[in-house]
C-alpha cells in the first residue's frame, strides 16, 4: 500500500502496476477502411500508446470514423512536477467572517454578483449566493455582515459597473459557464478592463470571476483577483473575501494581478 | 396503446376537469390583457406579414425603422397599420420598403387617419396581411403533401440539435444527422439573440453556442432538409426558438418559411430571459395564433424549470406549466396535435427509486394529454464528466419514453456536461436510442403500475399538489404568483424585466389586420368544429 | 414477489410437472452409470478427506501417488479405502503421508483385504473419512455463525471476478472489489488447469487468465475475505471451480477450506472441455454429495451454452439443462436453495424485441425454479470493442436482473471483448449495478407482462420446446444426445473425450467409506424431511 | 466533401475540422486529490493534449483514481505514412476454389484445424471451418475439394503434429483467442518450431493461424505463413489456400516466412 503513497514517478493503471494502459476515443475524416485503422494506430502511437489496439470503429456518414483504442502509454507522471494551487486563505466558519468584517469595515461588505454578457446560466452565481446555498452550505445572502445584490443573468458589463459605483461595491462576483469560442475569457478580460477605467486606479472592487472551464491559475491573465472553478462552495468564497478584504483593513487595496493585466491592456498607465 | 380509455394511473375524470378548468381560470386574465395590449415585435410582425423584410446597411431591420417612426409620430396604441397604409396611400410609394427607407430617412410623418382615410387604410392593410397569410397556408398545404407522399416515421420521432454557430456548417451537420436518423432537426440559437430586439437579416456565420435564427437562415436550412427529405423519403422536420424579445417576427418568419416546429414557451422568456411577463404574454398570443394557422407544433419548455428546481420537489410545476400551456395554446387556436408540451428526466439519479418515479411524472403527463405529441427531454443538469455513467443514463431515459409512449424525443449526449455536441456524441446517442426503441419496442404493454402502488401514488401526488397550486395561483393572480418564483425558483414582477417599453395598451382605435383575420379564421374553425 | 403463488407467466403446473418428470426419467440412467462407477478423482478424494494433502518435490500430489499405486497392483474397481487402509493396518506408517511416500517409492504392495482384514481396514477408512467430513460439518456451522453475526445482503448478490493469475495479488483486489460492493467474489482458474488429471500444490503466482485452484491458494483468499468481512461487517462469498478431470477433489478441497459457492454444471466439462461423459456424471455425483454436505452454492454453467448457440434459437436448452442440473442436484442431496442455476443474457442486441425475449427467458427461469438462488449471466457474445453501447447494454443486463428478481448477479465488464477487467472496468460496473438495482427497486411489481401477450407467449414456446426436447432424449438417451450434438452445438460421443481411462466400474467388493457416510447422512435427512 | 478525401495529412475531429479533440481515459495509482488532478493532465499533456481538461475523475479505493479527460491532441495523422498490408490473393468463389484445387493437386486439399495450448476458444476456428460458416459465408466443410479435420479445443502441439502427418495435412490452421501474457505468441511460435522440426525442410504444410488479436503482419516472426484476423471469413481463407496452394503445381513450397524464423530458432540449419 504505502508504495502507492512514496513512489514519485508514476504510470497509468489497467490491472497491474506499472502495466501504463490507457483507453482513447476519437474521430478521423476519413471513410473505415484497412488505411484508416493504421492511420488510427499512428495517431496512437503519437501519443504513446505502443502497443495499441484499434478495438472499435464505426463509420460516420460518408467522410468520418469513429475509434476506440486501447493500449500501454509509455509516458511517465512525475508526482514532483505537478503544480497545484494550494488555497492561500484559511477557511472560516460563517460567524467568522463576519467577526472579520465587523472587525475591519465596521460596515457590511457589499458583494454584487451576475452572469455577464450573453451568458444565462445563473445555477453556478446563484449556488454562491442565494441564502438556499451549495452542497449544504448557505450562500452569502444567508451572512449577516455581507450585504449581497444579484444582479442574474446577461448583464452588460457597463450596466455592472454602474450597479458596483452606485452600491459601493466592495467586491464583484461574476460567472461564466458558456466557453464556446473563449466567451468567457473575452467577456471577463473585457470586465476587468472596464473596472479599472471606471475606478481610480487601486480603488477597483475586489474582482471575483467563477465557472466550470476556467484556468484557476490564469486570474493575472485575465485582470481578476481571484478565479474559482467547479465545485466551489459559498464558504470557500466567503472566507477568501474576508481574506483579501478583512485582513489589513487600513493598507492599500490594489491586487498585484491587476497591476500586471494594467500593463498589457491599452488604458495601461492612466491615472 | 395508453392514448385512450381508462389509463394506466386510474386519474379520476373529476379531478383531471378541475385541474384544466383551474388553469382556464388563472389563464383567462392573461388573455384579456393580451387582446387589450400590443407590442413593438407584434406591430413588425404585422409588416413582415405584409411582406416588408430586408434592413439598412447597419443591419437594422426596415420594420423596425418604420415601427420606430410610426411610434414617435402617433404612438403604438393605435398600431401600426393604419398610419402605415395611409402613408402609402397619401405618398407615392413604389413599396413598403420605399416608405421604410424614406421613413428610416426622416422623411415621412405619419399620422392615425380617421372617417375614409381609415377605412381605406384598412382594407388596404387587410389585403396586405392577407396575402402574407396566403403564403404561410401555401406552406402548410407544401408541408402536408410531402408528409402524405413520404409518410411520417413511426413515434417517437428523433429530434437532434444542430449548433456550429455558421448556417453554412449547420448544413451539412443537420444533413448528416438526417441520414444518422434525426426525424427533427433543431437550429438552437445564438446566446443572447432572444435579447435583441430586431430579428438579423440574412445568413449568419457566426453565434455563440448556437446559430441566429434569421429569414435567410430559416430558408437555407428548410430546403438542405427538402433536400435530404427527398434523398431518404421521409420528411425531416426543422424547429427553431419563437422566443425571447422578438418572439412574433420570428414565429412569422417561421410561418413564412415552413418551419414545422418552433419553441414557444408561454413563460420561458419571463423566467429564464427576464423579459417583461406582460410583452412576453401579449407577444406570446400572437406568434401562437400564427403557429395554429401554420400547422406548426409549439415545443413548451417545462424542462428547463427542473433545470434549476429540483426534479422531484418541483415536478407538479411541470404539470401546472403544461396545463397553462395547454389552455394558452388552444385560446390562441392551436390544436391538440400542435401541442408538443414538455417534460424531462430531471431527477437526480442518485434519489432511491428514481426510474420510477421519472415513470410516475412522465406516465402522468401521457396521461393528462393523450393526444399531445409530448416531448421527452433528457437527463441534463444531472449528467457529469462520467461519460459512461451518462450514457447509461440517456438509455434509461430513453427507456422511459419507450415505455411511457412518448412523441418526441429529444436525444441526450453523453458529453452534455462537456462541451456542445461533437458528431461522435451524437452518433452514439442514435445508436443508444436505436437499440432502446428496438429492443424494448411494445414493452408499454407489459408495464401496468400496480394499483395503488408506487407509480400510482406518486402520480396522484403530483397531479394534487398541481392543483393546489393552480388554486393558490388563481387566488392571487398567477401575475403575482410569478413574481413571487412561483417557476423554477425565479422571481418575475411584472413592471419589470427587459422590453416593457416595448408594449402599448390598445387605443379605441386600435387596428391590426392580422389578428383581425387570425381571429375570423378561428371563430369559424371554431364553427365548422361546432 | 413474484416467488410464490401463481406467477406472471400464467405457466400451467401440469405442464411444470410433465418437465420436471421427464427431467428425472433423462436423468435417472446416468445416476445408475454414477452409481456404479468409480475414478480416479474420486478415489483420490476420499483419500484427501482422509487429511492426505501435500506432493512430491515434482509436485505430484501424494494422493495421485496412491491413487496409481493401488490401481496397478489390485485395480480401482474395488475403490482404493480397503487396500490402503488395509497397507495402514499392515505396515507401520506414522500416516497417510509416510504410507504415500513409500508407495511413491514403489515400496508397497497393495492387496484388497478379505474377511476380518477388509472389515478391519473398512473401519479404521471410515473413521478417517469421517474426521474429513466433520472438518466440513464444522465449516458449514462457521459460515452459517458469520451471516446470522453479519446478516446477509439483500438480493440480488453482486458477483464479481478476479483473475491476475497470482493469488497475493488476488488477495488485495478481492478485498478492494468486496469494499466496492461485490458480495461474491469468485477467482476464475488458470486456463487448462482443468485438463490436469491431478491438484496443484501450494500457493500459485501464475496462471493463464486466471489462478490456479490450489487447497493453500483457497485458504489464503478465504482468510483474506474473512478479514474484509469482519472490516465491512458482510459476509463476503468466496467462489471457485469444481470443474474438469478433478472435481470432486476439488469439490473437498472446497469444503475443507470453506468456500461458499462452486461453479458445478452436470455437462459443461462434457461439453467445453472434451471431458468424457461417463467421467464427468461419475465425478459430478460425488462432488454435489460433498456440496450439499458442506452447504455450498452450485451454480450451473447454461449460460455457457449460449456463448457457441443462438440466445434465441436455444434458448430451451438453457432450461433443459437447468432442469437436469435441477434433478442431479437434488438427487445428491442438494437443497432447492443450493442450486445456483444459471443463465444468461446473449441474444443478439440487434434481434427486434430483444429485451423483451431476455425478460421472458429469465422470467421463465424464475418461475420454474421460484426457490433456487439463480444465477443471472451479463452478456459477452455481443460485446464489442463499443465500450459504450457495452456499457449500455449491461446497464439492461441489470434491468432484467432488477425487473424479474434474480438473486446472483455476475457483473458484466464494458471491456468484455477487449481485455481480462481492469480496476477501472469493475469500478464503473459496479456503479452501473448500483444505478440500476437503486432506481428501478421495486419495479418488478409494475412489470405485469401482458395476459397471452409477446412475453407469455415467448416463455410458454420455450418451455414448450424444453419439453419436446426432454421427450426426445428420453428416448434415444440423454448419452445418445449429448453424442449428438443437443448442448450448445457440441458433439460429445460417451467413449471419446479425456480422462475415460480414469473410470472404473465397481466390483461386488467396491468400498467407498465417503460414499457410504454421505448417502447415509442424506438418508436420515429425507427421514427427517418426512 | 471531396477535401476530406484529397487531404493526407489530418487530424481528429470533435465538431470542427481541424480542432483535433479526443477523449481519453485512464487509472493512477493515486488518491484523488488537486495533485492527482494535476497528474492527470501532466500526463494528456505527454500525450499531446493541450488544452486537456480532467472532465472526471473518481477515486477508487484509497490509492487508485480513475480519470476521464478531454482535449486537443497536437498530433497529426499522415495518411500517406499508413502502411496497410493489402490482400496479396484474388478472392474465390467456392466453385473457384474446387476448380483450383482439381487443376493443381488433381486430389482433396487436406486442411486441419484445432486450438492449441489451453485455450478452448473453438467459435473462431469453427466460424471458419464448420459448414455453418460465419457471416453468410459457409465454412470451409462446405468446399467439395476440401478434406477438412476440426480437431477441437485445447489439442497440444505434438498432438497436432502427428495429426498433420498422419492425414497428409496440406494446411494447418490454428486458432488463439487467450492473449494474456501473450500466450497466443508464444503458442504459436513453438508449433512451427515444431512443423520445422518434425517435417523435411520445405515440406512442411502452409501454417495458418488467427484470432482476434493477432498483428497481421507478423507472420514472419512467428514463423507462420499467413495471419488472419478479427472479422475474417471462411472465402478469404479458402481463397488463401488456392492462392498459396495451387498457384505453382509443381514449384517448391518454402514459404520465406520460414526461412526468416529458421535463422532465428535454435534448429536452424537441421537438415
Ligand atoms: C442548467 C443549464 C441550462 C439552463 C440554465 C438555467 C439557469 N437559469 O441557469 C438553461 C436550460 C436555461 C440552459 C440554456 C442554455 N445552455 Co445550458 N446548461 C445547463 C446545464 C445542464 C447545467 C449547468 C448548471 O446549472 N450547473 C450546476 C452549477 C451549480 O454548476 P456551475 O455552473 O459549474 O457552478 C459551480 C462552479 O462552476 C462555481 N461557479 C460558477 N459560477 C461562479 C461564479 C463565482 C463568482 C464563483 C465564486 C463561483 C462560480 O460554483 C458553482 C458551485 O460549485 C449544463 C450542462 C451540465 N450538466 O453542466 C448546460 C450547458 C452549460 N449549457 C450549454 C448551452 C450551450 C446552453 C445554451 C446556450 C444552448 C442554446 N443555444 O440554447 C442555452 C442558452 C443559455 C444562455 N444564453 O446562456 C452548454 C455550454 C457549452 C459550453 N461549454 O460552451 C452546456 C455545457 C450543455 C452542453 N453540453 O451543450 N442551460
Ligand atoms: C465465447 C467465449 C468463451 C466461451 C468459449 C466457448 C467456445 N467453445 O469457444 C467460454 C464460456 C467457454 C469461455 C471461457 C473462457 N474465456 Co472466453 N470468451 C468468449 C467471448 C465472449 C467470445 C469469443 C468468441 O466466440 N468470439 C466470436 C468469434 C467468431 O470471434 P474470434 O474468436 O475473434 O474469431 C474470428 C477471427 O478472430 C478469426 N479467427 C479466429 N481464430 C481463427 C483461426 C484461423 C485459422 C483463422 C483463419 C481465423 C481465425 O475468424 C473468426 C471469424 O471472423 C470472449 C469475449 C468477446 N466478446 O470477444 C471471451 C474471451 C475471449 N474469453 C476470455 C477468457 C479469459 C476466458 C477464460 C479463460 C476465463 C476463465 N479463466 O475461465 C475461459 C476459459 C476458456 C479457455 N480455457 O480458453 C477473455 C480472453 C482475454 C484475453 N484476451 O486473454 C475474453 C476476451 C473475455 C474477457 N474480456 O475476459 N469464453
Ligand atoms: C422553451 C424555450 N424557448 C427558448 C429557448 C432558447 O433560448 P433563447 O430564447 O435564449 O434562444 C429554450 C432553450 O432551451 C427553450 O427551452
Ligand atoms: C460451469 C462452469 N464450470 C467451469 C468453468 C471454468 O472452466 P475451467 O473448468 O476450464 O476452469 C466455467 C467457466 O465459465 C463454467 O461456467
Amino acid at each position: 500500500m504505502s508504495k502507492h503513497l512514496e513512489s514519485h514517478i508514476i504510470r497509468p493503471y489497467g490491472d497491474a502496476t506499472g502495466d501504463g494502459q490507457v483507453q482513447v476515443s476519437f474521430t478521423l475524416p476519413v471513410a473505415h477502411d484497412k488505411r484508416a485503422e493504421g492511420a488510427a494506430l499512428q495517431l496512437a502511437a503519437k501519443m504513446g500508446l505502443e502497443p495499441a489496439m484499434v478495438v472499435h470503429a464505426k463509420q460516420m456518414g460518408p467522410h468520418f470514423t469513429f475509434f476506440v483504442v486501447y493500449g500501454r502509454c509509455s509516458h511517465l507522471v512525475d508526482l514532483d512536477k505537478v503544480v497545484v494551487m494550494e488555497r492561500e486563505f484559511p477557511l472560516l466558519a460563517p460567524k467568522e467572517v463576519s467577526a472579520a468584517v465587523k472587525r475591519s469595515l465596521r460596515r457590511p461588505l457589499v458583494v454584487i454578483g451576475a452572469c455577464i454578457g450573453t451568458d444565462a446560466h445563473t445555477v453556478g452565481i446563484d449556488a454562491i449566493l442565494n441564502i438556499k446555498g451549495w452542497a449544504g452550505e448557505k450562500g452569502l445572502e444567508a451572512y449577516s455582515d455581507l450585504e449581497v445584490h444579484n444582479l442574474g443573468a446577461q448583464v452588460s458589463v457597463p450596466d455592472l459597473v454602474e450597479h458596483a459605483q452606485n452600491l459601493k461595491a466592495d467586491a464583484v462576483l461574476v460567472s461564466q459557464v458558456v466557453t464556446q469560442r473563449e466567451a468567457h475569457l473575452h467577456n471577463v478580460t473585457q470586465m476587468s478592463a472596464a473596472f479599472r477605467e471606471a475606478y481610480p486606479a487601486g480603488t477597483t472592487p475586489v474582482l471575483i470571476v467563477g465557472g466550470p472551464r476556467f484556468d484557476e491559475s490564469a486570474a493575472a491573465e485575465l485582470g481578476v483577483d481571484r478565479i474559482f472553478v467547479k465545485g466551489t462552495t459559498p464558504g470557500e468564497v466567503a472566507s477568501y473575501l474576508a481574506h483579501r478584504l478583512c485582513a489589513t483593513p487600513a493598507g492599500p487595496r490594489r491586487p498585484s494581478a491587476n497591476k500586471k493585466a494594467k500593463q498589457k491592456t491599452k488604458r495601461a498607465g492612466v491615472r | 396503446m395508453t392514448r385512450r380509455g381508462k389509463g394506466k394511473l386510474e386519474l379520476d375524470p373529476a379531478v383531471v376537469r378541475k385541474a384544466r378548468s383551474l388553469a382556464r381560470k388563472a389563464g383567462k386574465p392573461i388573455v384579456t390583457l393580451a387582446k387589450t395590449h400590443t407590442t413593438v415585435s407584434v406591430e413588425r410582425a404585422v409588416l413582415r406579414l405584409a411582406g416588408l423584410s430586408g434592413a439598412d446597411p447597419e443591419g437594422e431591420p426596415w420594420v423596425n425603422h418604420v415601427v420606430d417612426a410610426v411610434r414617435q409620430d402617433v404612438g403604438l396604441e393605435h398600431g401600426v397599420a393604419l398610419p402605415v397604409w395611409h402613408a402609402m396611400a397619401s405618398g407615392d410609394y413604389a413599396d413598403l420598403t420605399k416608405l421604410a427607407q424614406r421613413a428610416a430617412a426622416g422623411s415621412v410623418i405619419f399620422h392615425a387617419p380617421e372617417g375614409r382615410d381609415a377605412t381605406r387604410a384598412r382594407s388596404a392593410s387587410r389585403k396586405a396581411a392577407a396575402a402574407g397569410l396566403r403564403k404561410i397556408d401555401n406552406n402548410r398545404k407544401t408541408r402536408d403533401r410531402f408528409t402524405k407522399k413520404y409518410g411520417d416515421p413511426p413515434k417517437p420521432w428523433i429530434y437532434l440539435i444542430v449548433a456550429t454557430g455558421d448556417i453554412y456548417e449547420d448544413m451539412p451537420q443537420a444533413q448528416a444527422a438526417a441520414r444518422e436518423g434525426a426525424d427533427i432537426v433543431a437550429v438552437i440559437r445564438s446566446t443572447g439573440q432572444s435579447l435583441l430586439d430586431f430579428v438579423p437579416e440574412g445568413p449568419t456565420r457566426e453565434g455563440y453556442a448556437g446559430t441566429y435564427a434569421t429569414q435567410e437562415n430559416f430558408r437555407l436550412m428548410r430546403s438542405a432538409l427538402d433536400d435530404v427529405s427527398a434523398e431518404l423519403g421521409r420528411y425531416v422536420r426543422l424547429t427553431n426558438y419563437a422566443s425571447g424579445l422578438c418572439m412574433p417576427e420570428i414565429a412569422t418568419l417561421a410561418g413564412l418559411e415552413r418551419l414545422d416546429m418552433m419553441l414557444n414557451d408561454s413563460m420561458y422568456g419571463i423566467l429564464f430571459r427576464d423579459i417583461n411577463p406582460i410583452r412576453t404574454f401579449v407577444d406570446q398570443r400572437f406568434s401562437r395564433q400564427i403557429h395554429a394557422r401554420a400547422g406548426i407544433i409549439i415545443n413548451t419548455g417545462e424542462d428547463n424549470y427542473l433545470t434549476t428546481a429540483d426534479g422531484v420537489e418541483a415536478a407538479h410545476t411541470v404539470t401546472v406549466s403544461q396545463l397553462l400551456n395547454e389552455f394558452f395554446g388552444k385560446e390562441a387556436g392551436l390544436t391538440d396535435d400542435q401541442l408538443g408540451l414538455g417534460h424531462a428526466f430531471e431527477i437526480n439519479p442518485t434519489v432511491p427509486e428514481s426510474f420510477r418515479l421519472e415513470l410516475a411524472h412522465a406516465l402522468l403527463a401521457r396521461e393528462l394529454f393523450p393526444n399531445a405529441p409530448l416531448k421527452w427531454m433528457p437527463p441534463t443538469k444531472h449528467m457529469t464528466g462520467d461519460v459512461f455513467g451518462g450514457y447509461l443514463l440517456n438509455g434509461f431515459f430513453n427507456l422511459v419514453g419507450s415505455m411511457t409512449d412518448q412523441d418526441i424525443l429529444l436525444v441526450g449526449m453523453l458529453t452534455e456536461a462537456v462541451h456542445t455536441p461533437w458528431l461522435s456524441d451524437r452518433d452514439l446517442a442514435l445508436q443508444n436510442v436505436r437499440y432502446v426503441m428496438e429492443s424494448t419496442r411494445g414493452l408499454a404493454e407489459d408495464f401496468v403500475p400496480a394499483h395503488d402502488g408506487f407509480i400510482v401514488q406518486r402520480s396522484h401526488q403530483v397531479l394534487g399538489e398541481a392543483i393546489d397550486l393552480l388554486e393558490r395561483i388563481v387566488d392571487d393572480q398567477l401575475l403575482n404568483a410569478i413574481a413571487d418564483g412561483t417557476f423554477g425558483l425565479m422571481k418575475r414582477p411584472a413592471d419589470a424585466g427587459r422590453g416593457l417599453d416595448g408594449v402599448a395598451k390598445h387605443s379605441s382605435s386600435y387596428y391590426n389586420p392580422a389578428s383581425e383575420l387570425l381571429d375570423e379564421y378561428f371563430a369559424d374553425a371554431k364553427g365548422h368544429a361546432r
